[in-house]
């Protein structure tokens, strides 16, 4: 009895592996107020860019077979006004390291997010996002490319003692490929996968349903699709994965441990059902042991053995 | 908060449309024009619905068939069981009112209306009401708010019933001094352009969480961004800018 | 009333556009129990190699949210068992022309299938696989590599008469690179999208549930993706595609065709119900009424107008 | 065939074991052995559960809670509706069976032995029966097969009933002359290398068309490659190959 379900990131202790992935959580503080949100490993906050942005225009969401679209297009108050402000309020309602989601249109942006947060105490992991669909360097999104992924990763090294955790696309042939780049350029981890680029069309006006006309594809839906690059990743890599992609429930968490997470992040089920964390979490010790498992840490990559 | 309602009755009371009774708790739910956000079987996001009425021990919404998730709601039946989370949105605020107040309400837009008619009642603000919908057989709840004691007028578009025309044909008929509306974005931006009193407009948005949390409802105001399921889906007129 | 749900590809005019999916209908023989599949638009035949081939251990097969798993590796009876005996056979209880689908090893093998099929009568076009996880060429599979795409196309359309529609992987970065390069090397058209890499583990095991680890990822959860890629492609090139991944109803056929699509092939959704094609064909034209369209053929990429 | 049945009972019989019986159309249901391939809301791949008996106005299938699909089967109740492709698989063939057939099944793979029982002893070839399982708990039908007169061994592995041990361990007691057995893969094994007369042996695979389209469910035989949904799931034991 007793299932030890802490693991650990980058000499970061987690009492448990369930972190709410970015753009999925805001700042915490809508969630704060359903349940104490402490009992979290983490949290991943909305991507954060150097500008405030607004992000695209409305529609920016659609539903698909078990998962949904979204176009939000990194709308945030930009990095200033989130170090001061949110960040500085969120002690109010979170005690444990949280990790800071940032993003670019340049390297100079990037660099410019993760200087302005080295100082943050409360700042676990820098998450840097390359793989948002509206971000591009030279015309390639940067997590399209291993080159700019590795040029992204050593800026935001050379700027921060925090650990970086590189975030990366699925919408790529060989995602090992900018995996090792990243993990060469010095990367401390990984986070796999951001959303697989989808549509959906308006029947009724024969136009695409979001505004967009593309989105970025989450939920359920993906989970087989994230399951395969964590497993392929962690084969390419020795730095820690953060798993995420459609997990919805404890047994997904272990699924995506097996293939290779050291912890996982969670997004799409969270909009759909908002205490979804608090009851993975509740959930995760009960289907260890039902898996015969006493220590989450144990079954990290063991599918590849 | 998530609440397991149960489901006392699902009623077709017009050309589409359905109005399910619901038990379960509503200590939420606060305003008129705020909305529960309802899981489906078989469908990855929930469905935004307002809440039409609160009752001794539940509550009352009204929808509508549009697609396939609404579909499926107009099958369930008494005794199931339907997952919300409940007290959604700001809603409307009555203090705001003038002692006039106009409601105007469009299709399932009419729905918030019911429990805001009732509400400004019990603050002696007794509303009128104008009600639109494309023809006769589409029309519900006109008795309901004349039974309230509203003067209650119905627009239809092909005018099967009460006035011909749009909700806005019937505005001028009326002695106001404040306007709540609710409807489709075409009917919004019409009675914004031909009322010109303060008012309170209720706006739909694709939502994903519907708590404020994803950014997926966002729209531009005179007072920056709002989210419309957490700062909305009730704006001022003087903060709206339309797109 | 009467509305017209005929299309054509490339000179094939096919009485609607629904046509069961490579690998998902056999080669029609088990349907032709279940109904009478001359209703059909056509259908696509397994995949067939020069070689026989066993394929993949078992299991093949796993479930997925919304979707499923196959790792079958082009079980087939080789090229000429396919021409001198399935073929003839199919005779008895098909009579329109059917898509022969193949796939290779190498270029050789390719051009040796084509040139075998391109005498056959009842094959309208030649559909070339060369997004089969399983089939390589100098390290890269065909599908993920501009360049071997181009090359095969090349190759096939020197030995045959028969209309050429190359089969994409939608596991690439850029999809429309890869479907210009085929266009510029002659195919007369574009089936896409074949299958996305996935993987599932057995938790009680902890291992790969499929025996191949891996396996390509098909259904409804994809269908967001297979549309966006065809949205890409219609933009991309002038030939005619051919759309699938998810779709399993008429709306997903018309939303399809918006997306591009001038006709769609239907995959999974064949195995869970096996009359869902015929279930299809029946809805069409209601649902084409209902969104007031008249003929099929003008809705085919009016979403880009 | 597709059968849209209708459910008549879900039963707990046993440790996580279930018995459904089934309102619908047989007709396509010819031999014992056969299976049905079940559509469960929310899940992508319909369920392959072997048929257990033929009643008067549909069948019988018993399942044990494996996994989520089958714990969504065990929350069904009487009324609700089972679509199902029914008529799968060749099934036993008991023209083949010697005099003195013994029939030896394990866990869910005791369900399809009931259906062959029942028609062996039709034809004058009352069957000796061997039902494997893990424990006392877990047993199911055993009186079943009494009732109809068969002699009728039960093992267990911690022997908390019958003899202990597998049903390897009770097929010496027995005088035979052909097996029929369906069960886990160890099992099916085990009875092949400790069983020397000819046999029919029933398998389970992983299928998601199962009417032999896909080649998702193929394995090699002595025969060749065989779709254990159409040219099985029953393999006679001189082409079984094991891999
Ligand atoms: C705050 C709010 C209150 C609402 N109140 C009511 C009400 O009282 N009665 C009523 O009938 N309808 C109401 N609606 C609209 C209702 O949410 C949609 O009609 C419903 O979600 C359509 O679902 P569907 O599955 O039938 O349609 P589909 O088109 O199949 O739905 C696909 C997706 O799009 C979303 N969607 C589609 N149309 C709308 C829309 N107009 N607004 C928001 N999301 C949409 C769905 O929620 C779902 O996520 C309200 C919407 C909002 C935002
Ligand atoms: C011909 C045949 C006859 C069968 N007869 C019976 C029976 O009479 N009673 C009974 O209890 N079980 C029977 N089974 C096994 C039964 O199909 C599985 O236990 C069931 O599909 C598990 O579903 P699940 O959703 O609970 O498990 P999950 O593991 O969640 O299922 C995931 C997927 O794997 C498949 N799967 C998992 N285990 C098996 C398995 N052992 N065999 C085939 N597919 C599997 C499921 O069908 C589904 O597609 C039979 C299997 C076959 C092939
Ligand atoms: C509404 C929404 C907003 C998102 N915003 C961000 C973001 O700002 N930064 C980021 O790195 N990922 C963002 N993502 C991606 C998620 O963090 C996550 O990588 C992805 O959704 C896959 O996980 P899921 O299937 O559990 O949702 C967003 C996802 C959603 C659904
Ligand atoms: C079991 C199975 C076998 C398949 N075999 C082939 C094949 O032999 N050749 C091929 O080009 N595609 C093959 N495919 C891919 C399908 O033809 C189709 O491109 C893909 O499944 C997407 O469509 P869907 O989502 O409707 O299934 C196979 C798919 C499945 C599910
Ligand atoms: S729907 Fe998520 S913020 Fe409004
Ligand atoms: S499951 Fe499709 S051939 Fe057997």
């Amino acid at each position: 009895m007793g299932v030890d379900i802490s693991v650990s990131l980058s000499g970061l202790t987690l009492d448990n592996p369930v972190i709410p992935a970015s753009g999925c959580f805001g700042y915490g503080k809508e969630f704060s107020e359903l349940y104490d949100i402490n009992i979290l490993g983490s949290f991943s906050i909305k991507g954060t860019t150097k500008h405030p942005r607004f992000g695209n225009p409305t529609p920016r969401i659609a539903e698909t077979p078990s998962g949904m679209l979204n176009a939000v297009g990194l709308q945030n108050p930009g990095i200033d006004v989130v170090a001061t402000n949110h960040l500085a309020y969120m002690g109010r309602y979170f005690n444990k390291k949280v990790i800071a989601n940032i993003s670019g249109f340049s390297i100079e942006e990037f660099v410019y997010c993760a200087q302005k947060l080295d100082s943050i105490e409360q700042i676990g992991i820098i998450e840097v996002n390359i793989s948002c669909p509206n971000v591009h360097g030279g015309g390639i999104a940067f997590g399209t490319d291993a080159n700019s992924a590795a040029e992204v990763t050593r800026a935001v090294k050379a700027v921060t003692k925090k650990p970086i955790y590189i975030k990366l696309s699925p919408n790529v042939t060989d995602i090992t490929e900018i995996a090792v780049a990243c993990e060469n350029a010095g990367a401390d981890g990984l986070s796999l996968i951001n959303t697989l680029l989808g549509m959906r069309i308006d029947l009724k006006k024969r136009r695409p349903l979001l505004a967009n006309k593309t989105g970025g594809l989450s939920g359920p839906a993906v989970f087989p699709v994230a399951l395969r690059m964590v497993y392929q990743v962690y084969e390419a890599v020795k730095i820690p994965i953060m798993g995420m992609g459609g997990i919805s429930s404890a047994a997904d968490v272990i699924e995506m441990m097996m293939a290779g997470a050291s912890a996982v992040q969670i997004g799409a089920a969270t909009l759909k059902n908002p205490y979804i964390c608090k009851e993975i979490i509740e959930r995760l010790p009960l289907e260890a042991e039902r898996l015969r498992i006493t220590n989450l840490k144990d079954i990290i990559g063991v599918a590849h053995l | 908060m998530v609440v397991k309602y149960r489901i006392l009755s699902n009623t077709h009371i017009a050309k589409d449309i359905y109005e399910m009774c619901l038990s379960g708790n509503t200590e939420k739910i606060t305003n008129s024009g705020q909305f529960i956000n309802i899981q489906l079987d078989g469908f990855f996001l929930r469905r935004p619905i307002s809440v039409c009425d609160i009752t001794d021990d539940g509550l009352i919404i009204i929808y509508k068939i549009l697609g396939d998730g609404t579909r499926y709601m107009s099958t369930l039946s008494a005794g199931d069981k339907l997952d919300a989370v409940t007290g959604l949105g700001n809603g409307f605020d009555i203090k705001k009112s003038g002692n006039k107040p106009l409601l105007i309400g469009g299709g399932v837009g009419v729905p918030p209306l019911y429990l805001l008619a009732k509400r400004l009642i019990a603050v002696g603000k007794t509303p009128s009401v104008i009600l639109g919908f494309g023809c006769a057989d589409e029309v519900f709840y006109k008795e309901s708010f004349e039974a309230l004691g509203c003067e209650t007028v119905v627009t239809t578009v092909d005018g099967s019933m009460g006035v011909k025309g749009f909700v806005t044909d019937a505005v001028k008929g009326f002695d106001y001094d404040y306007i709540f509306t609710c409807g489709p974005p075409l009917m919004l931006k019409a009675v914004y352009d031909k009322t010109q009193t303060d008012g309170q407009f209720s706006f739909e948005e694709r939502m994903a969480c519907a708590i404020g949390a994803c950014m997926g409802c966002t729209c531009r105001t005179k007072k920056g961004y709002k989210r419309l399921c957490k700062d909305g889906p009730v704006l001022s007129r003087e903060e709206i800018i339309w797109e």
